[in-house]
């Protein structure tokens, strides 16, 4: 589980991947067709005596993409005759089109292969990009059904005009949005709840009590402790997560005076963590005891990173190492190297394909969702609290959902509930 | 201190070590690894060994070197395997950094083919293999649903000359090959989606016998196919090119990355039980005292 | 030398994406846009001048160094949190909620419930099996409910479909990691034989087998200093007999 | 005021993005591409300030001669060279200038990094050393301006052309990411010693799933019957494990994002 190097650049480097693709996937739409004319040209004479073009496609029609941001057309079909039956000739269809009804229609703008009924003619919306389709723009298409002989292919009436335009709701989002609303308002509820002084009960979870006594231990010991971040950046939200258990952690290492050593990956992250600790250590009062380098950073290639701590490790031997945020292939070396230098270990992670190590390897994982709550759980405020109650509560609702869901699926069709057939539908999310 | 307690408190350098020492004793070393043989292997090898010499067969090398290490095995064995019982091989690379790996396979077997060997006790001579004769090399072309629809009506449609710029008609081995009815079966070796045309598109609509070759990963998700007997045979992962080199006496990369995996495995196993063991052992002297 | 290599690493690391950042972040998405090829008095006449309220966001985290502003460079900060939380509710809601619930509405396989032989993971049993060890996982995760009676029973079936899960996966890596060990070693015997000795083959470059093979003597001698220091403290430390 | 801004900052920004999820329209679109390209200008100019923690703490560790202090001047040495080369173009015929130039730059960030922390900790002749560093800065800029063979290029990606740049990314920073890589091999064989005990049921559980998906890769008469078992492991009951994992994380990254937004949870500006 590399992970790729560079995240910031990525955007840019898949546009222009993208753009290359494009160029060349035209190129080679030349060549395949230059080539299907050259194999035409060699064919023997006779063949050509007994041409039997395709039965064209019927029903076309063309509309603005719906759910988009313009710049898009779907032009849809109904196969021709031949395709798959018939004369069993039709190896694929090409879309043609025309600024204007007479033609030419000599802009190809897609192949597609047999048994499709639709393509959706779209471009980016930075104006000069290959292909642009500029919006409220009348076009005009015709589909083509192919033959393995490039010259024998039978056209379609014309459709069109039509044009592409943006829209300002994606209907195919709808169930996000009702989750998110119906998420927002639980917490928004059971926040104001507890603010009321509402008592709310919460289990305990070993891997939060074990925090408070590993900063004990390490108190006793003289031996630090290490707070761990991994790699992810401030926009991961297991990062932000994190970084409220620190300031926890750091009230109670300024409070009994332990030393803490937080090694950091990305810069934002560490400039934030300073900001947390420096505010914990003046809460507890200690304003002095802070010291800068405590929270450093050190690189942003994973293996020197890991390099690095797993040094650290060995040479300040922490009494308690701390690994909450984002992890990937490094979780396995930086417990495995805090096993041997004896220290206390308790990782969270949301990172499922290496929660696995940390659960081998380390004395307390805090499992996926846990990570999240475990800020409210050392904080015990109230606040905090009320929104693991939410949380619960849709728990609670995605598992009604699937069980509703799962026996309407198995079962509607059968005791002809025809209403609850589609059931399952109405959770389907598309882009 | 007993011998439990002694392993108990083992130190992990010496595992590193003994796993170190194992892995490139596995690698150099020369043992064979006993494989067991499945039928989703069993069936592509079969086939293939009963055909008649002068038959021909269509590989396509659907993978980036980043699965190399686990398809190139796949191809290395089949096609070697191909060329000892003298069929033909015709192949392409359907995906965009194909070629270069289809070029190297055929390298690396044109060199091994120059040396006399015995498999299954049968000993084949050294030969040359010739481009045209003994296999074609149709290359890559963008578009691989319409590139195998199109090779349903003739392999000249899409690929008017091969990789190398000859013509197809005046390559021999052509002559008489001119779609998927002339050839006896198609083995797709795969990382992508690539494979789900060859079944839809190739297989589905010109029927012919296909075999696949998966990364470990994928190998899941085409059992179905199997069951409904679109693909007539699976290879999955370095366990099946394993299985495959096996069957065809010829141990290579598959059997080589196999004896490590195995060892290590055996190696890590052992340790889980030795401490295990040790851990029950203390315990049970824990509850004498 | 060990720590030679990771000081080494380290820094060269960090210098590489500052150059990496530098070329590719800073002068494409910043100063590019800016400077579409003219010279303007501060930018603020450019083409895509708005593009000079990111370069000061940017410069406010500089105001660290102050004590008197260093409030200012939370401003970043915060737009920065603020983006990236925004961005992720409607998303991890659609990918990891609404997609997973979609998911698990499967039709149950009841034709084929025994299913095609020894574990067949496309019959109906395993469909049920999936379907509830994801409830009962899921209930594991309730945090304000006691695990007790029913519930609790729940919970504990689903911590252990999560242990199954995790060793297997653990298992699974096994071999993964393994790989890489064996692409290694294969790569080592390769660059040994072609890079140490074949003086002749064009891609011989004079610098790259020593400073390779210097690395590789790092970590040997590493390995074999720390073994050494092992066997020392071995003899010394006193062996507590049974 | 002051703590209350950025806090309306985040507020504002995160339900605008909220909201520019479900539109789709171009002007939605080109302003999240907008809002993207400021994350990633914030990005590399935080970079700076992570580039000074480095060479604060290589820096003091030197001053206090603390542990293993020699290894600092590797790091800062690394750090050096490598921006160093990555703004030069490749000056193949004058080698020596390169290490010249290298060297000077080198002397000189010393002495102003010197000069710099040294003020506060009320070392003697930091002056000194910080206006030296300025002067020798100042020379080797004017060398830099007016020598062809030292030009810098800081708006063209000449240095990533670099062969120096080349070789201590192919040469050190590759197979040192890889052979660190490979070490999982060995971490992964003594976690799996040390951790897989049949101390309790949870973890027979997890041991028993390991090895049965391990012991795939030995023959012999069970073969069959394992690799079924270890396919069926891995699609069946892990797969419910990693759903649910995923519902539940999804859940907790939007309420820990909710909170943020709302302001509920403000930890990460240090309070809590």
């Amino acid at each position: 589980m590399l992970r790729p190097p560079l995240r910031r650049g990525t955007r840019n480097d898949v546009k222009q991947l993208f753009q290359q693709a494009r160029s060349v996937s035209a190129l080679s739409l030349f060549i395949l067709l230059s080539l299907f004319a050259i194999v035409r040209a060699q064919a023997p004479s006779d063949s050509t005596a007994q041409v039997i073009t395709p039965a064209s496609v019927t029903g076309l029609t063309a509309i603005d993409t719906d759910n988009d941001h313009g710049h898009s057309i779907t032009v849809k079909w109904t196969p021709s005759t031949d395709d798959g039956g018939g004369a069993n000739t039709v190896l694929g269809y090409r879309v043609m089109r025309s600024r204007s009804p007479d033609g030419p229609f000599d802009d190809t703008v897609g192949m597609v292969p047999l048994g499709s009924t639709k393509y959706e003619n779209s471009s980016s919306i930075e104006e000069g990009a290959e292909g642009f389709i500029p919006d409220y723009t009348d076009f005009y298409y015709r589909v083509d059904a192919l033959t393995g002989d490039p010259a024998v292919f039978s056209t379609t009436e014309i459709t069109g005009p039509v044009h592409s335009f943006g829209q300002w709701f994606n209907k195919g989002l709808i169930p996000v949005l009702f989750a998110v609303i119906i998420f927002t308002a639980l917490t928004v509820v059971f926040v104001s709840a507890a603010k009321k002084g509402k008592e709310l009960y919460v289990r305990p979870l070993a891997g939060i009590e074990a925090v408070d006594d590993a900063i004990g231990r390490a108190t006793e010991m003289g031996r630090p402790i290490l707070y761990v971040f991994g790699l992810g950046t401030a926009s991961d939200i297991a990062t932000i997560a994190s970084f409220t258990i620190l300031s926890r952690v750091a009230k109670r290492v300024a409070e009994y005076q332990t030393t803490l050593i937080v090694p950091c990956y990305d810069p934002i992250v560490m400039a934030v963590a300073q900001d947390i600790v420096k505010t914990s250590y003046m809460d507890a009062g200690r304003p002095n005891d802070y010291k800068e380098d405590a929270v450093h950073f050190i690189t942003q290639a994973q293996f020197a990173y890991v390099g690095a701590v797993n040094g650290i490790m060995i040479r300040e031997l922490p009494a308690t190492n701390i690994y909450m945020g984002k992890f990937y292939a490094e979780s396995l070396m930086l417990a495995e190297t805090g096993v041997v230098s004896g220290s206390i270990q308790i990782a969270g992670t949301d990172e499922i394909a290496q929660i696995p190590f940390f659960v081998v390897a380390c004395d307390y994982t805090l499992i996926g969702e846990e990570l999240f709550a475990a800020s409210a759980y050392l904080g015990r405020e109230p606040l905090l609290l009320g929104s693991l109650k939410a949380q619960d509560y849709a728990k609670a609702a995605v598992l009604v959902l699937a069980l509703f869901g799962i026996l309407a699926v198995n079962f509607a069709a059968d005791l002809e509930m025809d209403w609850l057939v589609g059931f399952k539908e109405l959770f389907k999310v598309i882009d | 201190m007993n011998l439990f307690e002694r392993f108990m408190k083992l130190d992990r350098r010496w595992i590193y070590l003994f796993l170190m020492a194992v892995c490139l004793l596995a690698y150099y070393s020369d043992f064979t690894v006993p494989t067991i043989q499945e039928k989703e292997t069993g069936a592509i090898y079969n086939f293939i060994d009963s055909l008649p010499a002068g038959e021909v067969i269509f590989v396509a090398i659907d993978y980036d070197p980043s699965s190399q290490a686990e398809l190139h095995p796949m191809t290395y064995a089949i096609m070697e395997h191909a060329f000892r019982k003298n069929l033909k091989v015709v192949f392409t690379a359907l995906s965009q950094n194909g070629p270069g790996m289809a070029d190297q396979a055929i390298h690396d077997i044109a060199d091994s083919m120059r040396m006399e060997q015995t498999y299954n006790g049968v000993t084949f001579p050294e030969r040359e293999i010739v481009n045209g004769v003994d296999y074609c090399f149709l290359g890559y072309k963008p578009y691989y649903a319409l590139v195998i629809t199109a090779m349903g009506q003739d392999f000249r449609t899409p690929f008017p000359s091969d990789y190398y710029g000859t013509p197809l008609d005046s390559l021999p081995l052509m002559k008489n090959v001119h779609n998927y009815d002339d050839i006896s079966i198609l083995v797709d070796v795969s990382s992508g989606n690539i494979t789900d045309a060859w079944i839809s598109y190739g297989q589905g609509k010109f029927d012919f016998p296909l075999a696949l070759g998966l990364t470990g990963v994928m190998t899941a998700q085409y059992y179905p196919f199997l069951q409904s007997g679109q693909v007539m045979g699976i290879m999955g992962g370095l366990l099946g090119a394993a299985q495959y080199e096996d069957m065809a006496d010829n141990p290579g990369l598959a059997k080589d990355g196999m004896r490590v995996q195995l060892l290590a495995h055996m190696v890590i196993i052992l340790f889980i039980l030795i401490g295990n063991i040790g851990y029950f052992a203390g315990r049970k002297n824990l509850k004498k005292v | 030398m060990y720590k030679f290599a990771e000081h080494l690493f380290v820094g060269v690391s960090a210098g590489y994406f500052v150059i990496i950042l530098w070329h590719n972040g800073l002068v494409t998405n910043l100063y590019g846009r800016l400077a579409d090829g003219h010279i303007y008095f501060l930018w603020l006449d450019s083409a895509k001048w708005w593009y000079i309220f990111p370069a000061i966001l940017g410069i406010m985290m500089f105001t660290r160094f102050s004590r008197k502003w260093s409030w200012v460079s939370r401003w970043p900060v915060a737009l920065y949190i603020g983006i990236a939380t925004g961005l992720s509710i409607p998303l991890e809601m659609a990918n990891r909620v609404n997609r997973q619930l979609y998911a698990m509405m499967e039709p149950i396989n009841w034709g084929g419930f025994i299913g095609n032989g020894w574990l067949d993971m496309g019959s109906g049993y395993s469909d049920i099996i999936i379907f509830v060890g994801t409830v009962s996982a899921l209930i594991y995760f309730y945090f304000s409910k006691a695990h007790t009676g029913v519930f609790g029973s729940a919970a504990k079936l689903g911590i252990w479909t999560l242990m199954i899960g995790f060793g297997a996966s653990f298992g699974f890596t096994v071999m993964a990691r393994i790989s890489l060990l064996i692409n290694r070693i294969q790569f080592l015997d390769n660059n040994w034989k072609r890079n140490s000795f074949d003086f002749d083959n064009e891609n011989f470059s004079a610098g790259y087998p020593v400073l390779f093979w210097l690395i590789i003597l790092v970590f040997v001698i590493y390995a074999v200093s720390e073994f050494r220091k092992y066997l020392k403290n071995k003899g010394s430390a006193p062996v507590k007999s049974a | 005021m002051r703590r209350q801004l950025p806090f309306f900052f985040v507020f504002l920004f995160g339900t605008f993005m909220v909201i520019q999820y479900f539109v789709p329209h171009e002007i939605s679109e080109r302003a999240k591409e907008f809002l993207l390209d400021w994350i990633i200008i914030i990005g590399i100019f935080a970079l700076a300030l992570g580039i000074w923690s480095l060479i604060h703490v290589s820096v003091d560790k030197i001053n206090k001669r603390k542990p293993n202090w020699e290894y600092a001047f590797v790091t800062l040495v690394g750090l050096v060279a490598m921006i160093f080369f990555g703004f030069t173009a490749n000056i193949s015929v004058s080698w020596w200038t390169y290490f010249a130039a290298l060297i000077v730059l080198l002397i000189s960030l010393w002495l102003l990094v010197q000069g710099i922390l040294g003020v506060g900790a009320g070392a003697t002749r930091s002056k000194e050393k910080f206006f030296a560093g300025i002067g020798l800065a100042l020379v080797f800029t004017l060398i830099a301006i007016f020598d062809k063979s030292w030009a810098f290029h800081f708006y063209t990606p000449e240095g990533l052309e670099n062969s120096m740049f080349k070789h201590f990314f192919s040469d050190i920073m590759v197979p040192l990411q890889s052979t660190m890589f490979a070490l999982l091999a060995f971490f992964i064989s003594s976690a799996s010693y040390r951790a897989f005990r049949a101390r309790n049921l949870l973890a027979t559980l997890l041991l028993i799933a390991a090895l049965i998906v391990m012991l795939r890769f030995t023959p012999g008469p069970w073969g069959d019957l394992i690799s079924k078992t270890s396919t069926w492991v891995m699609n069946v009951p892990n797969l419910a494990a990693q759903r649910a994992i995923v519902i539940g994380i999804g859940l907790g990254m939007v309420a820990t994002a909710l909170k943020v937004i709302l302001g509920i949870e403000r930890g990460y500006m240090g309070k809590g």
